[in-house]
């Protein structure tokens, strides 16, 4: 209670134990954005502010304090951060960062695993006709865009994939909902998992590959 | 079963031809079976949706028997795909066989269908992604990041009751006898109320009522629990008298007192 | 606002024609400085930006713009940097609180100061009858609840220490004068041993036992 910062006395007519003014918190809000690289949660900013203080509501004041600015305020998923608008990237050739290109493979991949996120090693194959070389999962796991989710609760409990929120704040997504043509994928049924026909039929040897097409009738994406 | 593309797609054109033998030259540079599917199927030149599967059958079989015959090595799914393609061909153009539990032709040309749809809509997405603007080449994080430290702070805690207690072990050490066993285990109320009149005054805020029991009454079960009885009584006393106040949490939780408010 | 810069390259030699506005200026300096892993020039910023521009001007566009906000940009020699503002530093640290209960070698040696003030090491010593360790002494000092008092005007100038405000305020007392003395200890009931019969005998050896005795009565919870 007592911890309220020292400053905010000119003119703060509030009481002296209440929280901080709105425009007080909002300046805190944009000291913790602009002194991190890294998206900062609502609930990791509140823990820094005095009590009392709404980091939520701060932020959206701040949000739109930058609108139109050099900088803006983004969400990236649960989290917050500030970067540099998109149309100014010309100016930051000395700051570019040189990343490895990644691989036809690598890159089919990275967007299966965001589309359909929850993702299992097969159903990625499935998707693309041809096995999933180790290198390519293991290069997209060091780039910090996937990770392992939960296993699937099905026989052989097979472990999925899932994009990051580094995955989103890189390609400057709020949310995995808010990539490019989800909605269309969706709608043309594109993202649904679609066993092969007779996939039950196929009884007598083949109990590995019936799990795998139940899962996919029962997991919706 | 008839159907209406199997005969344009039979006769598959000259220029199709030379665009499959064409692919063959650059057959490592395909992903499977499949991502040679789907281009083939770019040749037909229509939606996806109406793709003409036989066509596309005839297609690959060409291409794999042009392979053939430059010897090109083929991987072993590239083959497998021609012999599936060849069943569903047979499937296709035959007439259902009542005994045949399996999905039918056409089951399994929508799901071949919906699976090269699937991946050039993957494939597409991809490129959406891969398109839009990227950290640290189209915007740019902070460029002096600022660490937060974290900063573990201790407080200590004693209060005056254990300082009392350390410094009144440490003047009657030479006197301490760590064990003595009266010949009556009882603590009486008369007891428990003199020594807490004279306690309650010292320790300022609420003190869990244990505290107050006296040194050598608090190790043995017997004689603590005597003590116990005989504190709580006094408390009670005290007060009815107004002199102190008593609080408890919860059921079982421990019983604190503090010195009542005189001023009040 | 979001006039290109590529659009104006043909006549770059009549910069006045060609320059962005300046609120489009102030946004390119507002992004390279957020960017930038170091100060940046006013010739540097220059450099990067279309022809015609002012780079100057645009940094004290911004620099006003920033006033009594969160974060400041400030001049750094001769170069130019966006930086938290001075009372908002104690956002970045993470500050974790933990209680502990203060040994028994501390609150023995507290007690002992408080009641003997001021009192050298070796009269401390003498009354516990152990050596007091160093660190016992800087954690109590570290917590502000002693300090050095003055040297004894005998042989060798012993330090002496004594009790801070700081302590009689932890512990609610007016002055160190508060401290019930011996007596009424005895009266209260904390000094109610009677001697047993061969007390004396206890002493010399038993430091350890004692100890442990002592803690279980005391430290309990």
């Amino acid at each position: 209670m007592t911890d309220t910062p020292e400053h905010q006395d000119e003119n703060s007519s509030a009481p002296l134990f209440a929280a901080p003014p709105m425009a007080e918190q909002e300046r805190m809000v944009e000291a913790m954005l602009f002194a991190s690289a890294d998206p900062l949660t609502v609930a990791s900013m509140a823990s820094r502010m005095p009590h009392g203080c709404d980091a939520a509501e701060a932020v959206q004041h701040l949000r739109r304090r930058y609108e139109g600015r050099g900088v803006q305020v983004v969400r990236v998923g649960e989290a917050w951060a500030i970067r540099t608008a998109g149309d100014l990237g010309f100016l930051m050739q000395n700051e570019i960062v040189e990343t490895r290109k990644l691989s036809r493979a690598a890159i089919e991949t990275l967007a299966i695993i965001a589309y359909h996120q929850p993702v299992t090693r097969t159903e990625i194959e499935e998707i693309r006709g041809v096995s999933v070389s180790r290198g390519t999962l293991d290069q997209l796991i060091e780039l910090n865009w996937i990770r392992f989710g939960r296993r699937r609760m099905t026989p052989g409990r097979p472990v999925t994939f899932v994009a990051t929120p580094e995955f989103l704040d890189h390609f400057g997504l709020e949310s995995a909902r808010d990539l490019p043509g989800l909605a269309e994928l969706r709608a043309a049924g594109l993202l649904d998992n679609r066993p092969p026909p007779g996939a039950a039929a196929l009884d007598a040897g083949e109990e590995d590959e019936e799990a795998d097409d139940q899962t996919e009738l029962f997991e919706e994406e | 079963m008839a159907d209406p593309e199997q005969f344009s797609a039979a006769s598959t054109s000259v220029a199709d031809r030379l665009a499959a033998e064409a692919l063959i030259v650059d057959v490592d540079g395909f992903e499977g079976p499949l991502d040679l599917l789907l281009t083939l199927s770019r040749t037909q030149k229509v939606d996806l949706r109406k793709i003409s599967v036989l066509g596309l059958a005839e297609q690959y079989m060409a291409f794999i028997n042009e392979a053939r015959a430059l010897r090109i090595e083929l991987a072993a799914d590239y083959l497998v795909m021609a012999a599936w393609l060849a069943f569903l061909k047979s499937r296709l153009l035959l007439p259902p066989d009542p005994e045949d539990e399996g999905p039918s032709g056409e089951d399994l040309a929508a799901h071949l269908a919906f699976q090269l749809e699937r991946l050039a809509a993957m494939r597409e997405a991809a490129a959406k992604l891969m398109a839009r603007d990227q950290i640290g080449r189209d915007f740019f994080v902070r460029g002096i990041p600022e660490n937060v430290s974290r900063v573990r702070k201790v407080t200590y805690e004693a209060s005056i009751l254990d300082l009392m207690q350390a410094y009144a072990r440490l003047r009657t050490r030479d006197e301490f006898r760590p064990y003595a066993l009266d010949r009556d285990s009882v603590y009486t109320l008369e007891a428990a109320l003199e020594r807490m009149r004279g306690l309650i005054g010292l320790a300022g805020d609420w003190t869990d009522l244990e505290r107050y029991l006296p040194d050598d009454w608090s190790s043995d079960p017997q004689r603590r629990r005597s003590a116990t009885a005989g504190n709580f009584a006094a408390a009670l006393e005290l007060a009815k008298a107004g002199k102190v106040e008593l609080r408890q949490s919860d059921i079982f939780s421990p019983i604190e007192l503090r010195k009542a408010a005189r001023e009040t």
